[in-house]
């Protein structure tokens, strides 16, 4: 991690930014799961940005100047995936749904970090009851199953009420109470770890004041992280809510398209040689996860020197000089600085 | 749903025995400060579980919301003390609870211990089958995996541990179900037993609520014939879920440990590669492995609600979204409760256990 | 075990034939940022019963070379040349036959040896591991005997109650014990050569001593032949019969260890042994006859200091510091020196405000110590300075050296950007770095370099008072003298009181005027740097002086024999 | 019809059900087995093959006749008098007489348990028993004639009172242990929610006559999917209630099982907010002809045919009144007011009686739906309304679906201007489709109130001349027809499939909704 974070400002602008460093630094295999994870991830956002315009129909469009569509229609020229009982048309559901996945995942993710990140730097900077009191929050609802944690904020925070937004919001809002935790476990963890550090240190003899010390010298250093927590949870969040969908709290086809509700809708069609309805959700929240997936675990890899170590990059020597120094301060993975076995299980 | 992200453990108020202390009765008390440190968590999530469940609706309106007139319904949660002022109904449960009461649930009226042990019972099963799948499926592989890191295998292995967690269990199941029943009808579709089982079984004095063990102790092998033919299904699609995650685990940790100089000490002395991965790397790996593991596993009790669905598997999790459209306070306190104390425990045996592993603070 | 178990060496071996005959040996790592070349060109031999020393700066491909040796470089490596082992080429061998040649032809010891023990086994299984594995081929060894060779192999490496300590984990054995069952698992097969990669680096000097001696009763013992891999000249004369200078890749020079010493030939060998710290050269005290600069303000005054670290979870807390007295004038060089643990960061961080004194009195700058508050301390913050150790982790790696070296000038004094931008400059041209420097990021700046920008910053402000907690320690030996070099004149020149914290007696000795010897949190000598050196009072300064080895080995032979019975060896 | 003999000896192989005990599958589920403490279809299921009432209804009719009565009707107009069959025996033993009928109708009332049916006991007065085998109701409202049918619903079984606390509920367990049962069967093993196994009770001597089968069992399933491949597979006799349309539609093409459809008493509608509507009485434009206008237009425009055929597959029928098919005096006055007459939508009406009113620009409908409490199929069946509406140009529908226990509360407190809402009925009466809907605005709270409809509804029931009566009924829904209260959509029908070599199961499905495991043999 070090040397290519580093390397950054240096470097091309381009070539700093996070996956595109990785990519650089990615060889032989590890690269070819982060090109496959990045097609994937790509593929999904295209359609994302895309589906008003490739998608045939509306998400819930029912019917054109040709008449009301058939239900359960098989896979023909018209519906080139069929169509629901309910008459959609499972191909532009299956578009529109990456829609719906990506702003569930951006508004829940990005809740989640800032709240996680807030509350974890100043837990881990400030440490003392404050400290004491949200860990044994965080953990307690992390001990809670997600899912239901989900589902019983769903229906907290919007009565299940359906319009595009309220769906959206609520499911990622519930997300983000599952999520913050993490977040606030891990920057907590790197606050706690970072402000044992020498230049934490040298800030503090210097008089610097706690604002200062968090805004400048932990806050970027601690995040370094997130990039990987980003792809991993914005798997874990499509999972959620195509849960949520599955256990019917998801958003009503008439609002939005959403797989997992879709997905949830087609388990009796399957069972009736019904196929295509539940089959094409069903991929693209597998693919959509795999491709974020491989792109998380490939950053995580690159990022962790342990699992990097035996790629053929490394760096000149002196830059590998400098790396022995600064081991300690900036691999997102090593735990090992730590001495603390369970955070190494943690990051990796 | 098992999280992608294990999230590191920052010995938290859950103070972590500092592996530096050679006095003795370093782990006794560690046991027991950490034994400790479970009452907070529970609490915490059983007042929560109460604040949230009176914010979500009362079980009046939800059964009866359709049938009634408004004034009438009002009267009955009058009638059921359901509109007191929240804090007294909240300190009558925590006095009730703190007396060991947990009371009857609303929507079935089953005392609450007798609705847990009952669907509890089925939940273990259902994770100790996906346990000894994930358990089987995940450490081997992740250990070939690590040792043949970076090469084809390995590549597949990760690819494979990675589609293991990003299928959702219910379209996993869902092609389980119409592959292996519908299409070859080797297994059945769903539920714990046949019908003549659950019959055959009911005849015993004591039943457990686990299954196998009724039906071995019935004697009857064809019911425990029965009883793993309906297990296979579920258990492959939780345990494979599960098995991704430790796949991935264990290849990172024990990839981890491969590094250390202990294994280039021991490749120094001649040991073979196989004996360095499976002998020294992964005794030492094996303690962040047993500290997620141990949280996969409370997760397994409390998150395998899409099995449950999907495979007619009456337990905890089924049933909590069950109470939970139902807002029978009652039995969703119960349950996280309990759920609560499992992961509390879980995660209580997994530090003590890796604290064992670990022969520094053994001592 | 006095005899090879299993030779199997193709042909008789020559008594005199070298046990180790390295060939032109090049390694070179493929990096997607262009091929390394981490080893060059070396060609060197062992010879039965010889001590070989390889020295260098960091970075010079030592580690390499002596990993080559074992067949241990990882897959992105390329080798050439020959390292022939018993006639064997383990460059080419097919890797069965290198995994019988490891451990059973040669051996490796490492540096840390807390970390080459596996701590989750007993160090009587890692060890009797090895014998194991060597047995395949031949008849089985049970466990019972392979424990028992364990054992034997403990009590050979001298440590007390072998029979009792083969159970023990390696977190129950102190440091020096752990690096003694490393080199018991090195030699359990009796190897002909061990190969050991700065084996005494992690340990204390005291620790260091016995270990050397260890090292050469086992070749005096046994006959075997010994790589030593160290950049510690006196190490180097200690122990060594020959010499291996290497230097980017290269061995630049070869020589027997009193030659070397004696007559350099290389310049590069020149200056590295001029860099080393000779105790009782250059001591900054040298003639002293009582404390210097007692007549300024006492900057830093201690009465009866305690330290203690709280325990967790009502567990009883830990003195670190204890009962310390001592002051700190202005102008003056107090050198605080001490083994690993002894409690010196911990007094230095107590100065600093980073850590809470707790008993007795500690007035910094006037200031009681004990009734800290951070708002009211910080107005004297911009008369202290700190140098921590390792320069690389004491920078914030996102910000420039600018930023860093500005910093205290902007929570203090609020300059001007313009402002800031020139006295950063003049900062680092009072520490000899160019003011262009400033644009650079941390990594892009050597080890010394980055010292160097370190002390700019912790000068920023003229500070009254400098804590440098090891600020050389991590550095080679001849970037070491530059950054001391430096130091001093800085000192000098701006004429600040300094508390100087290293374990490096010498070092102590060549910047301070007034030395304190802590051990295990107690003071228990000070006096004028260069007495203490030449006359020590307290048995512990004294063990400590005399495990210090010189980097002359003439003189070393004789200090060690001298002090034989004081170190207990 | 015999029953396949040999009783479950346990163990054999696990396979199909072709032997044994009728084994009947559900989605449904038990909530208490005491009567006073449940008022749903799962229970009340259960109840029916092990209590008896008073009076029930024999397979194929709805009619009360006497059950465990010999007799039973008006003695005065408040003065209801059952005799009871002599020699009655509860299955452990007991005697059952009027001290039990007294006992389960004053403990009904007594616990008046929020879950449970007293609210149905509404018009009882009081219940005396001047000897053991004589129970006389005294009512407060005379000539009550939906009393003989409420005698026959959930708040009526007899229950022991040797078992029974006066006050307070029996847990299943304590029940089943004290066989407390008078009915066809007796609960042999009872695991709640899983598994149910029935045996015939041999002495029962009520309408339904002796089973014709000697044992069944109950088996509750979570997922609709899970017992649709049951028994396709053979795992289970008969499945009832809650199969998905779809899963009803492939079962009619396999061969192996038979789908049985029978009347349904569910109904679904559209309710109008009488005050937020468009054009309401509270909105700022209120106009009551407006407002009579768009919803006449929307019933102009509905096609439930199309809803019922693609959506339900022909488990729910479009539903043209608001009382549905099989009832007392059920017409099809919606039919015969909108659209093209036929059933099929009219634009042209639509377009025309909006702008009669004056309605010129398209209308915005805010159409709130219950996506969990009425089937998932709700969802689709509103987006097809909503396409419907919109097509005509003349609406613009915002579709909303909020959770059920907030949308049963909203949807009352005058919060959505038109919603979903279904109803299942108490028992078998067409008044249950009238009294608790529109007299004030009824349950529903929506404000409508039409004297002229009270007053009929109030009258057919007392009326005890049955085509009287009728007529009545008939009036009733010509007039609703006319103000649309609720936009009557869709009525369901009861789907039971059965395997092959299982006979019986149409038998049952008649307008009682009253399933009885006894018709069913193999
Ligand atoms: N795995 C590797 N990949 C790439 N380059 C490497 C690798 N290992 C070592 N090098 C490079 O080889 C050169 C020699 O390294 P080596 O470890 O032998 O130095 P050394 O002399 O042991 O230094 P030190 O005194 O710091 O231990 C260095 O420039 C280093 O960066
Ligand atoms: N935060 C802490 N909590 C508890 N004990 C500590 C802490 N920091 C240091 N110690 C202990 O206090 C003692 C003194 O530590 P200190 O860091 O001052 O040693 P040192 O002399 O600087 O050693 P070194 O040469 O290794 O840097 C050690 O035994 C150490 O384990
Ligand atoms: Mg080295
Ligand atoms: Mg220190």
């Amino acid at each position: 991690m070090s040397t290519a974070t580093f390397s950054g400002p240096k470097k091309s602008f381009l070539s700093g930014l996070p996956v595109i460093s990785h990519l650089n630094k990615s060889v032989g295999l590890q690269r070819g799961m982060l090109i496959t994870g990045l097609v994937l991830t790509g593929f999904f956002l295209l359609c994302t940005i895309l589906a008003p315009f490739i998608a045939p129909y509306g998400y819930s469009q029912l019917s054109d100047q040709s008449g009301s569509f058939p239900a359960q229609q098989a896979p023909s020229s018209k519906h080139l995936l069929g169509t629901t009982v309910g008459g959609y048309d499972v191909l532009s559901r299956v578009l529109w749904g990456s829609q719906t996945a990506v702003t569930v995942i951006v508004v829940a993710v990005a809740m989640s970090i800032f709240l996680g990140v807030a509350l974890g730097l100043l837990s881990g900077y400030y440490g003392g009851w404050l400290d004491r009191v949200l860990v044994v929050i965080a953990d307690a609802i992390y001990a809670f199953p997600s899912l239901l944690l989900a589902i019983v904020m769903s229906i907290v925070i919007s009565h299940g009420q359906s319009s595009f937004w309220g769906g959206i919001l609520a499911c990622a809002f519930s997300i983000t109470v599952v999520f913050v935790p993490q977040y606030f476990r891990v920057i907590r963890a790197e606050t706690i770890r970072l402000k044992a550090e020498p230049f934490v240190e040298s800030a503090m003899v210097l008089g610097a004041s706690s604002m200062r010390i968090i805004g400048r010298h932990i806050f970027k250093n601690a995040t370094r992280t997130l990039p990987l927590m980003f792809t991993l949870n914005a798997s874990e969040s499509i999972l959620t809510l195509a849960g949520l969908g599955f256990l019917g709290f998801g958003i009503e086809p008439s609002s939005a398209a959403e797989w997992g509700f879709d997905l949830n809708k087609a388990m009796a069609d399957a069972s009736s040689g019904i196929w295509w309805t539940g089959v094409f959700p069903g991929i693209a929240i597998v693919l959509t996860v795999l491709g974020l997936t491989l792109v998380g675990e490939s950053i995580n890899d690159l990022n962790d020197p342990r699992l990097r170590g035996r790629k053929r990059a490394g760096g000149k020597p002196s830059r590998s000089a400098a790396a022995v120094g600064q081991g300690g301060n900036t691999g997102a993975g090593t735990g090992s600085a730590a001495g603390n076995g369970t955070r190494e299980a943690g990051n990796a | 749903m098992t999280s992608l992200i294990e999230v590191p453990d920052v010995e938290p108020v859950a103070v972590a025995p500092k592996r530096k202390s050679g006095q003795g009765g370093g782990l006794g008390r560690y046991i027991v400060v950490r034994f400790f440190l479970i009452i907070p968590t529970i609490f915490i999530l059983v007042t929560l579980v109460f604040f949230l469940m009176r914010v979500i609706g009362d079980p009046i309106t939800a059964a009866q919301g359709g049938r009634l007139p408004p004034d009438v319904l009002a009267q009955r949660i009058h009638d059921a003390g359901y509109d007191r002022p929240i804090f007294v109904q909240y300190f009558e449960y925590l006095g009730q609870v703190v007396t060991g009461n947990f009371g009857t649930t609303i929507t079935d009226r089953r005392p609450v211990v007798e609705m847990l042990s009952t669907f509890g019972a089925a939940t273990l099963e259902l994770s100790i089958n996906a346990l000894i799948v994930a358990l089987a499926v995940g450490i081997p592989l992740g250990l070939l995996a690590a040792q043949r890191r970076d090469r084809a295998t390995d590549a597949f292995l990760r690819f494979f541990a990675i589609l293991c967690y990003a299928t959702p269990v219910f379209f996993s199941g869902l092609l389980l179900k119409l592959t292996f029943s519908v299409w070859l009808g080797w297994l059945p579709v769903a539920g714990r037993t046949s019908t003549r089982t659950e019959l055959a079984m009911s005849s015993l004095a004591a039943p457990s609520g686990i299954y196998w063990l009724d039906a071995l102790r019935s004697g009857n092998f064809a019911a425990f014939g029965d009883v793993v033919s309906h297990a296979v299904l579920p258990a492959i699609a939780l345990g494979f879920l599960t098995a991704g995650v430790f796949l991935r685990l264990v290849r990172t940790n024990v990839i981890g440990t491969l590094g250390k100089d202990y294994v280039e000490a021991g490749r120094s002395r001649g040991v073979s590669e196989f004996r360095l991965v499976t002998k020294h790397a992964y005794k030492p790996a094996l303690i962040p492995i047993i500290t997620v593991m141990g949280l996969q596993i409370a997760l397994l009790l409390g998150g395998a609600v899409l099995t449950e669905t999907t495979f007619e598997w009456k337990g905890l999790g089924y049933q909590l979204v069950q109470y939970l459209n139902a807002r029978d306070f009652v039995a969703v306190q119960g349950i996280v409760m309990l759920l609560a104390v499992i992961v509390a425990i879980t995660n209580f045996i997994v530090d003590v256990v890796a604290a064992l592993i670990d022969p520094r603070v053994r001592y | 075990m006095t005899t090879n178990i299993g030779n199997i060496s193709d042909q008789p071996l020559p008594t005199d034939q070298p046990v180790l005959d390295i060939e032109r040996l090049k390694v070179t790592f493929a990096t997607d940022s262009g091929d390394v070349y981490a080893v060059k060109d070396v060609s060197l031999e062992v010879k039965a019963g010889e001590v070989l020393a390889i020295v260098g700066e960091s970075g010079s491909g030592k580690t390499v070379t002596a990993k080559t040796i074992l067949g241990l470089l990882p897959e992105t490596a390329i080798s050439s040349g020959a390292v022939l082992i018993k006639g064997n080429n383990v460059i080419s061998v097919s890797r069965s036959k290198l995994r019988k040649i490891r451990g059973r032809d040669v051996a490796m010891v490492f540096q840390e040896p807390s970390t080459a023990l596996n701590p989750v086994f007993t160090v009587g299984w890692q060890i009797a591991e090895g014998i194991r594995a060597h047995a395949a081929d031949g008849h089985r060894i049970s466990a019972r005997e392979a424990k028992k060779r364990a054992t034997e192999a403990l009590r050979k490496v001298g440590i007390p109650e072998p029979e009792v300590r083969v159970n023990y984990y390696p977190h129950q054995l102190s440091g020096g014990q752990k690096q003694r069952v490393v080199i018991a698992a090195a030699l359990a097969l009796n190897p002909g050569l061990i190969v050991a990669d700065e084996p005494t680096t992690a340990l204390d000097v005291t620790v260091q001593a016995e270990i050397l001696q260890l090292l050469r009763d086992l070749r005096d013992k046994y006959g075997t032949s010994i790589v030593l891999i160290t950049h510690n000249m006196g190490v180097v004369a200690d122990l060594a019969d020959r010499v291996v200078v290497m230097y980017q890749g290269d061995v630049v020079e070869e020589a027997p260890a009193k030659a070397l010493f004696a007559e350099p030939k290389q310049d590069y060998t020149k200056n590295l042994l001029a860099a080393v710290p000779h105790l009782g050269r250059n001591s900054a005290s040298e003639g002293a006859k009582e404390r210097l600069h007692q007549g300024g303000k006492v900057l830093v005054e201690a009465k009866n200091l305690t330290i203690e670290y709280p325990g967790r979870l009502g567990r009883p807390g830990f003195k670190a510091v204890d009962n310390v007295s001592f002051t700190l004038s202005e102008n003056e060089v107090f050198g605080l020196v001490g083994e690993s643990g002894s409690g010196k960061s911990t007094i230095g961080r107590a100065i600093a405000g980073l850590n809470r004194a707790t008993g007795g009195s500690l007035k910094v700058l006037g200031y009681e110590m004990l009734d800290f508050k951070e708002h009211t301390f910080k107005p004297l913050r911009k008369d202290i300075g700190f140098v921590f150790q390792d320069p690389a982790a004491s920078f914030n790696p996102h910000l420039t050296i600018g930023e860093c070296v500005a910093e205290p000038l902007l929570i203090h004094t609020h300059p001007s950007p313009a402002q800031a931008r020139l006295r950063v400059a003049q900062l680092l041209e009072s520490v000899q770095l160019p003011a262009s420097y400033a644009e650079r990021f941390p990594h892009e700046l050597s080890g010394g370099q980055r010292q160097r920008a370190s002390l700019a910053r912790s000068l920023a402000l003229n500070p009254r008072l400098l804590i440098a907690d090891e600020p050389t320690s991590a550095l080679d030996v001849s970037v070491q003298a530059k950054v001391l070099e430096l130091f001093k004149d800085i000192q000098e020149e701006f004429g600040f009181a300094v508390l100087f914290i290293s374990h490096d007696l010498a070092v102590v000795d060549m910047l301070s005027h007034w030395v304190g010897v802590l051990f295990k949190g107690n003071l228990v000598e000070q006096g004028i740097g260069s007495q203490i050196m030449g006359n020590p009072q307290h048995d512990y300064t004294r063990r400590l002086i005399a495990s210090l080895p010189v980097p002359d080995p003439d003189e070393q032979a004789r200090r060690r024999e001298e002090h034989r019975a004081l170190l207990g060896i | 019809l015999t029953a396949c003999t040999g009783p479950s000896g346990g163990g054999g192989s696990a396979s199909s059900a072709s032997s044994g005990p009728i084994a009947y599958g559900t989605t449904d589920k038990v909530t208490a087995l005491d009567p006073a403490g449940s008022y749903d279809n799962g229970s009340f299921m259960v109840m029916n093959q092990v209590y008896s009432f008073l009076l029930n209804s024999k397979p194929g009719s709805a009619d009360p006749v006497p059950d465990l009565a010999q007799s039973a009707s008006f003695t005065s107009p408040t003065e209801y008098t059952v005799k009871l069959k002599p020699g009655l025996k509860w299955a452990n033993g007991h005697t059952l007489d009027s001290t039990d009928v007294k006992f389960s109708f004053d403990r009904q009332l007594k616990i008046n348990d929020p879950a449970g049916p007293a609210s149905l006991l509404a018009n009882l007065e009081s219940v005396s028993t001047p000897d053991a085998d004589t129970a006389v109701f005294k009512l407060k409202l005379a000539n009550d004639q939906t009393f003989p049918q409420i005698l026959s619903s959930p708040a009526a079984p007899i229950v022991d009172h040797q078992v029974f606390p006066a006050d307070k509920l029996l847990s299943d367990d304590d029940i089943v242990k004290a066989k407390a049962f008078y009915g066809q069967y007796t609960i042999d093993s009872y695991k709640k929610n899983e598994l149910i196994s029935l045996k015939a009770y041999p002495d029962y001597q009520g309408v339904l006559g002796k089973p014709a089968n000697d044992a069944a069992t109950i088996k509750y399933y979570a997922e609709p999917t899970n017992m649709k491949l049951d028994i396709q597979q053979g795992n289970i006799d008969v499945a009832n209630r809650s199969l998905s349309a779809t899963d009803v539609d492939d079962l009619k093409k396999d061969s192996k099982v038979k789908v049985n459809i029978g009347p349904g008493g569910e109904i679904r509608y559209i309710t109008f907010n009488f005050d937020t509507m468009p054009f309401g009485a509270k909105t700022p434009d209120a106009n009551p002809a407006k407002a009579l206008a768009v919803r006449q237009a929307i019933a102009d425009l509905v096609d439930r045919q199309a809803i019922a055929d693609q959506v339900y597959k022909g488990t729910y029928l479009p539903l043209y009144s608001n009382v549905p098919n099989g009832f007392l005096g059920a017409n099809q006055s919606f039919k015969d007011a909108y659209g093209d007459g036929n059933g099929k939508p009219s634009l042209d009406k639509a377009k025309k009686v909006l702008s009669d009113a004056g309605v010129s620009s398209a209308v915005t409908l805010n159409l709130q739906y219950n996506p969990d409490h009425y089937g998932s199929s709700s969802g689709d069946e509103y987006a097809m309304i909503k396409d419907q509406l919109e097509k005509s140009g003349l609406f613009k529908v915002n579709l909303q679906s909020t959770e059920w226990v907030t949308y049963s509360k909203a949807s009352r407190a005058d919060e959505y201007p038109l919603f979903q809402f279904g109803w299942f009925p108490d028992f078998s009466d067409s008044d249950n489709y009238l009294t608790p809907f529109f007299p004030n605005g009824g349950f529903l709270k929506n404000h409508y109130n039409n004297p002229t409809v009270t007053d009929l509804i109030n009258k057919q029931l007392t009326t005890t001349d049955k085509s009287a009566r009728e007529a009545t009924i008939q009036q009733v829904q010509n007039a609703l027809a006319k103000d649309i209260s609720t936009l009557p959509l869709l009525q369901g029908a009861q789907v039971a499939i059965s395997a092959n070599g299982v006979n019986g199961v149409d038998k049952t499905l008649d307008a009682s909704f009253k399933f009885r495991l006894g018709t069913v043999s193999k």
